[in-house]
């Protein structure tokens, strides 16, 4: 029972970032009609956010120690961190600890900046293109995107660790102990899930985008400059990726290619929640982190030998059987 | 002739021109001068080229004409691969019916993949021939190690049964892939005075067979079938008001581009008996997709060229190292040597992939029918056509 | 006994009352108008005429065998064309391609693999095809790309593609919508051709009376679902029924 | 400096005349002439450097080609020698190979069978490399040794580990000097015992490929032997980013160690979540609970940052090796770049130089000749201490390091401990045991 317990809530933690990335994705779908293979670069992005910070909180001032050496025997050059210098070394190592949380703060200027940026800049005239054209011109921007941090980078995971206080575990249930930064993450993106339902919701602004995502030529009659507001959808889906990037680096360390592995499940999602809806996006997320959860068990891998390996695309094959256009999509999007 | 209007046939035999003489064409820079790094004339390379032609050829009956936009023809071309190596392993190593063997199993595998994928559209169809894909290619690392030797590659070895054929050579090697007794390894060189060119056995077998699947291909474009199929693409709705049942139309066009993927596999294996599982993979499918839309979706030569656009930057790009790019500018005073290799350093070697980001974006931003648009404008320069394409097959890409 | 018989047809959605009890009978050889107010179910009568939906009850009859259960490209091989409000034709073709490909499917069936040989080799089919073009007066637009094309070219291509199958009948569903009067009437003129010089049998429904009264034999007026009268034109123009159902429309409007 | 297509095959130079239009076709079919593929002209021999480039582990192809740098510059004579002042064999004299300035061109494997082998084909026929070394993993390895096996040229491995590579897939023109599987579960075993003692349950994730199965099954062997129970082996997906779901599990299943099978990313990732659920913390049948990684690599402790702290693991050399080949080595690679070699740049480098070796003793760059003159070679100074490159399967045989990471790290370097060096004679298995059967080394192959 406590193992199953500890699936439901690995799947949920999975699946958050799933929802996260498969949201900003549906959304860019459903409001400005491009397929965007960048996505999953964006998500990388946010999480190197984190990973830059660090640098810059960790940014050193070196003095030499005569009395060390370093590995060719030289003497050796000990780095103090500047916050460290400054703050003192309680408060400075303190802001070092919380490095990725105070990320959050960081990501989400930048990331707006790169969502606005790569849509006025690029996607805007994709806008009537076709959809291979479009998984063209994402592709080649995904491929720069991260060829670009991993020359500044390079190519070997990079550890950036939760703070102390939300790294060790915590009992979620009577029991059940389970690791603090990963309920934190669930937390997090549900939070962060019910901002942009809000948003959406209870706006104006969101009204109009749902009003344009449901019909965009009718919204536009009515003299609503609906491609603004796009605008700023695309730099909030990229911000929803960030963040989801910013926060996953404690769970995962991030590297350079942590995009590309996310972009084709997070395709998967999309589609198994019905193109362009955001419930549908969410709900996807979180089952199929739970089946894959499940699928790892030790005896239903027994019972099926290599489920592990394909159950989020057997799950994907049979309901987009059994439901043509995935568990809420809408009729007529991208068929 | 061949049955062909004048401006195909003229296509075909620029075509044949290019894939016969290719060993020089590919080969323009003397052997020893610092421009030899961009020669493309060895054989496996070439045999790359026209291999990977054929797999695009086949993607894009599919794609460029139907408009479904399959993500798993990977799948097809592995296991093309992997039925070409057995045939090697339990037959004999002549090339032939192991070709026939992969082209035959790709095609069941499509068909049953297809039947079941084409019962959907659009996206949907799409992340269905993913799953599929990525299915396999999970299963063949993993679970099916037996049939496919998982990570390592399905590989031939001494101790092959190979019943029509001998396990090993009289001095204990493995015996090498021929057809009929010419071995696909044999090369004969040229030189032509500061030039030399290399003729590979191998390269010749892939390219008749390419031209065959190029001619094939011109054939089907301008068929009945073919007509259907970019019917297909345009007006579902008038196709079956019109009487018409559009799903064995893409059946047979999915089918028959999987097999092109299992022929383009079974080459692949028969120039270098190996198959792994990675040709499976998600990437492996979106490089043929990347490969169609770079050269251009639906028209004929396209896909061709973007297959020998990627793979020149795949094999040349990326054997481009700090130690050449100084070879090149060492005729410069030391600070500009530095600086040029500096400014071209981060794109050459292992940034291949950066520059081929950047030139997918390049083209698909400025040539939106891909390279073939691109010919047409040089073409077009140049006060007349360029006869690569034939505008009435080339139909804009899907939606 | 016609060759469309239409019998107690009634279709639901949801709560919503559709069609109930149309019972329609369209002779051979003549042209059969369906008119009346938007929502009296026109067009879901037209769509299960053509397998697009399928009824709840009654049953559809064409040429002695039934229409039910069949997709539109079986019902389209019975003999049944159909034309669209809006043109549905394959615009990334060029307009003889266009013609081409009712003709194979006329010739072929609904599926035949004829990967090999040109299209352009079918002589006897294309001959054909540029009859009808001639017949449209479109042949000098044989090469032409469709897309590119007005829409009153378009209706014509289409009716073209809907003639050259030589359908037993021939479906109309509001021809001249959105069409300046020239054009209705140039679209008049090409119908009462194509009426007088093939036997063929010609449903239409129409919201403009003027083309309705220029061309029908007869007409069934639909209302809420339901047929309220079946007459000839000059009855129906002054029935009682039919202005009340109409008046009740434009009150509402 | 020209190190571009100098030396196509060598056929070419001596069938070619010189004159417009004059054709020499000068052999179809591997017809034997001047004996073996790629012979060298009189002035240059080319090298094909194989490493991943772009994919997870460009990082260690980084190093092993900025190693293969080292190394072509200690052979034709620049630097300070580097190891070839501490090897043995003392053949080499700084003058290229035979007389012969080496020269080398470089490729990108991606890690995928098919690009590694596109690449390498790519040196042997375009660039006429007479030997192709490289890589890092051990896919790859085996795919390209079989293609160097075919083509006729010699194939000196890079990083690979499976007992495949050596074992069932082993070929007569290939050569590993790293470690394998096996060898580290020999190594691991007694320290295991002494730090954890022989009443343990070893819970398993295992890498779902070659790799992974051969390094489960050596492991499982080595600690079972101890008295060690193998509780349960959980086959992990490849593409798995996040192996939470694979450890929860362990919490309850009573094991009280976890043996993660994993390499690269897979390791960074699975090590992290292990420590995420506060498994270094438990106690369990009343022990302490503990982790176990069997191949370490040092760039990859890196990337586990902290988690890192206190598993022992097995890896094929480490920097601060205190004897005199690795001192050298790692002064002409620290001085050259900044930093100290990792154990991929380390096997990289020795394999480069113990080919320039054999070629030299052997007088030849027949390939049949080199692996004449590897095979049963002795040698020492090359970090590991006394290496036999075993005749029968072409495996080196010398010192296994088990380390620990470290506690309290000196410098960003400083990661690893070594807890013990265990002498080969430990590590050293019968050329007929089954975890190595079923191939054939065959024989050599000099190519057309």
């Amino acid at each position: 029972m406590d193992a199953i317990l500890l699936q439901i809530l690995n799947g949920l933690d999975k699946g958050s970032a799933y929802a996260l990335i498969a949201l900003g994705l549906t959304l860019i779908f459903g409001t400005l009609g491009v397929v965007n293979f960048a996505h999953g670069a964006l998500f990388m992005i946010g999480a190197f956010c984190s990973v830059t910070l660090q640098r810059i909180l960790n940014l050193s001032f070196e003095t030499v120690d005569p009395t060390r050496t370093d590995f060719l025997g030289n003497p050796a050059v000990i780095k103090t961190p500047y916050v460290i210098d400054w703050f003192g070394e309680s408060t400075g190592a303190a802001i070092i600890d919380w490095s990725v949380p105070l990320a959050i703060l960081f990501a989400i200027p930048i990331m707006l900046v790169i969502g606005y940026v790569m849509e006025r800049g690029l996607i805007k005239h994709f806008y009537k293109r076709p959809h291979a054209d479009q998984i063209l011109v994402t592709f080649g921007l995904a491929i720069v995107l991260q060829e670009i941090i991993k020359a500044f980078y390079g190519a070997n995971p990079i550890q950036t660790p939760a703070p102390e206080a939300l790294s060790g575990v915590v009992e979620v249930l009577p029991g059940i102990l389970y690791p603090a930064w990963r309920v934190v993450y669930f937390c997090f993106s549900l939070v962060v899930i019910g901002a942009v339902f809000a948003f959406l919701q209870f706006t104006t602004f969101g009204m109009v985008v749902r009003a344009g995502m449901a019909d965009r030529e009718t919204v536009g009659l009515l003299g609503i400059d609906i491609d603004k507001r796009f605008t700023l959808m695309f730099g909030i889906a990229a911000g929803v990726a960030g963040l989801a990037g910013v926060m996953y680096g404690p769970i995962n360390a991030p590297n350079y290619h942590m995009g590309m592995d996310f972009l084709v499940l997070s395709f998967v999602v999309v589609v198994v929640g019905g193109m362009g809806s955001l419930p549908g996006a969410v709900a996807a997320g979180f089952l199929l982190g739970i089946l894959e959860s499940f699928a790892s068990m030790t005896w239903v891998i027994d019972l099926i030998p290599g489920i592990n390996q394909i159950i989020i695309y057997l799950v994907a094959i049979i309901i987009l059987l059994v439901r043509p256009r995935g568990l809420l999509g809408r009729k007529g999007v991208m068929e | 002739m061949f049955g062909l209007q004048k401006k195909d046939t003229n296509l075909l035999l620029i075509v044949i021109a290019l894939t016969m003489l290719a060993p020089f064409i590919l080969n323009p820079f003397p052997t020893d001068s610092g421009l030899a790094q961009f020669n493309a004339g060895y054989p496996d390379l070439m045999q790359r080229f026209v291999i990977f032609g054929i797999f695009a050829i086949g993607f894009n009956i599919l794609f460029g004409l139907t408009g479904y936009l399959s993500f798993g023809h990977a799948a097809f071309l592995g296991v093309g691969s992997y039925s070409a190596v057995w045939m090697f392993k339990l037959l004999s190593m002549n090339i032939l019916p192991a070709i026939i063997l992969s082209v035959v199993i790709a095609g069941l595998f499509s068909l049953l993949i297809g039947w079941i994928s084409l019962r959907r559209t659009g996206i949907y169809f799409s992340i269905l021939t993913l799953a599929f894909a990525q299915m396999s290619f999970a299963l063949a690392y993993s679970v099916l190690t037996p049939i496919t030797n998982g990570e390592t590659g399905l590989q031939i070895t001494l101790d092959d049964p190979r019943i029509l054929g001998i396990s090993q050579t009289a001095d204990g090697s493995i015996p090498v892939t021929n057809l009929f007794g010419m071995e696909m390894r044999a090369t004969t060189d040229l030189a032509l005075g500061a030039w030399s060119f290399t003729f590979s056995m191998g390269y010749y077998v892939c390219a008749v067979l390419m031209i065959l699947a190029f001619y094939m291909s011109i054939r089907i474009f301008r068929s009945p079938f073919g007509m259907m199929l970019r019917a297909i693409k345009s007006n579902q709705t008038r196709m079956n008001y019109t009487g018409l049942n559009p799903k064995p139309y893409t059946l047979a066009a999915f089918v028959i581009s999987g097999m092109y993927a299992g022929l383009a596999g079974g080459l692949m294996a028969s120039m270098d008996p190996l198959a792994g599982a990675e040709r499976m993979q998600w990437t492996a499918s979106g490089e043929v997709v990347l490969m169609t839309i770079l050269g251009g979706a639906g028209t004929l030569i396209g896909p061709v060229l973007g297959a020998g656009m990627i793979k020149y930057f795949e094999n040349i790009f990326s054997k481009i190292n700090d130690n050449v790019l100084h070879t090149w500018f060492s005729f410069m005073p030391d600070g500009l040597e530095n600086l040029m290799v500096g400014i071209l350093h981060p794109f050459v070697g292992k940034g291949w992939h950066l520059t081929l980001g950047i030139i997918f974006m390049l083209v698909v931003a400025f040539l939106p029918g891909g390279l073939v648009e691109g010919g047409q404008r040089i073409g077009r320069m140049f006060g007349r056509k360029k006869p690569t394409d034939d505008t009435s097959a080339k139909t804009e890409p899907a939606e | 006994m016609g060759i469309l018989e239409v019998k107690d047809v009634g279709k639901r959605f949801g709560g919503l009352k559709a069609l109930s009890d149309v019972n329609l009978s369209v002779a051979e050889n003549t042209c059969h108008a369906i008119i009346g107010p938007n929502g009296a179910g026109k067009s879901t009568l037209l769509n299960c005429l053509v397998g697009k939906l399928i009824p709840d009850t009654g049953s559809v009859m064409f040429d002695g065998q039934s229409v039910l259960g069949r997709s539109p490209h079986e019902i389209n091989q019975m003999g049944i064309s159909r034309v669209f409000q809006t043109p549905e034709i394959f615009s990334d073709l060029s307009v003889m391609e266009n013609m081409m490909i009712p003709l194979f499917a006329r010739r072929d069936g609904a599926y035949r693999l004829h990967a090999y040989h040109s299209v352009l080799s079918e002589a006897e089919l294309v001959t054909k095809a540029e009859q009808m073009l001639a017949d449209v007066n479109m042949l000098d637009k044989r090469n032409m790309h469709t897309a590119s094309m007005s829409r009153g070219d378009k209706r014509r291509l289409e009716m073209a593609m809907c003639l050259i199958q030589e359908p037993k009948l021939l479906l109309l569903d509001e021809p001249t919508a959105g069409m300046a009067r020239a054009d209705t009437n140039n679209t008049i003129d090409l119908l009462k051709q194509i009426k007088d010089s093939r036997n063929i049998t010609i449903a239409i429904i129409e919201h403009d009376m003027h083309v309705v009264f220029s061309l029908a034999d007869r007409i069934t007026v639909l209302a809420q679902g339901t047929p309220l009268v079946e007459d000839v034109p000059e009855k129906i123009k002054g029935h009682p029924k039919v202005k009340e159902a109409y008046l009740g429309e434009t009150a509402h409007a | 400096m020209s190190i571009t297509n100098l030396t196509r095959r060598g056929v070419l130079r001596t069938g070619a005349v010189a004159g417009a239009g004059l054709a020499l076709p000068t052999y179809l079919s591997a017809a034997s002439h001047s004996g073996f593929t790629n012979a060298p002209g009189d002035s240059t021999v080319t090298l094909g450097f194989n490493v991943p480039q772009s994919g997870p582990y460009a990082d260690e192809g980084a190093d092993e080609l900025r190693a293969y740098e080292l190394a072509v510059e200690h052979l034709n004579g620049g630097g300070d020698g580097g190891m070839m002042g501490t090897f043995s064999s003392k053949v080499l004299d700084g003058t290229g190979i035979l007389g012969r300035k080496v020269e080398y061109v470089t490729g990108d494997t991606q890690t995928k069978s098919d690009a590694a082998r596109a690449s390498a084909k790519s040196m042997i026929e375009k660039d006429g490399a007479i030997m192709i070394t490289g890589g890092s993993s051990s896919g790859v390895a085996v795919a390209v040794q079989g293609l160097c096996q075919e083509a006729g040229v010699i194939f000196m491995a890079g990083l690979t580990h499976s007992n495949d590579t050596t074992g069932k897939d082993k070929k007569a023109n290939g050569f590993r000097h790293f470690f394998n599987g096996y060898m580290s579960a020999a190594a691991l075993a007694p320290v295991l015992e002494g730090l954890y003692g022989n009443d343990r349950k070893a819970y398993h994730l295992t890498a779902d490929y070659t790799w992974g199965w051969t390094q489960q099954e050596s492991i499982a062997a080595a600690t079972e032997a101890l008295g060690w129970e193998t509780v349960n082996n959980v086959l992990t997906p490849l593409a798995a980013t996040d192996f939470s779901s694979y450890i929860a599990p362990v919490l309850d299943s009573g094991a009280d160690v976890l043996v993660l099978n994993h390499y690269g990313g897979n390791m960074v990732n699975s090590l992290t979540n292990a420590v995420q659920f506060g498994l270094r913390n438990k106690q369990v049948n009343g022990k302490n609970f503990e982790i176990v990684v069997p191949l370490f690599s040092r760039l990859m402790a890196r990337g586990a940052g902290e988690n890192i702290k206190g598993i022992v693991g097995s890896t094929n050399w480490h920097w601060s090796l205190q004897d005199e080949g690795s001192k050298a080595f790692v002064k002409s690679f620290g001085t050259k770049y900044g930093f100290p070699p990792s154990q991929a740049a380390h096997t990289c480098y020795v394999q480069t130089l113990l080919y320039a070796d054999a070629v030299t003793r052997a007088g030849s760059f027949n390939p049949c000749a080199v692996v004449e003159a590897l095979e049963g070679f002795e040698f020492d100074g090359m970090g590991n201490g006394p290496t036999l490159y075993r005749a029968e399967d072409h495996q080196c045989f010398k010192d296994v390091l088990v380390v620990r990471g470290k506690e309290n790290p000196t410098s960003e370097f400083d990661l690893l401990e070594v807890v013990e060096v265990t002498p080969a004679a430990q590590v050293t298995y019968s050329p007929d045991n089954p975890m190595f059967a079923g191939g054939q080394l065959g024989s050599c192959n000099p190519g057309a």
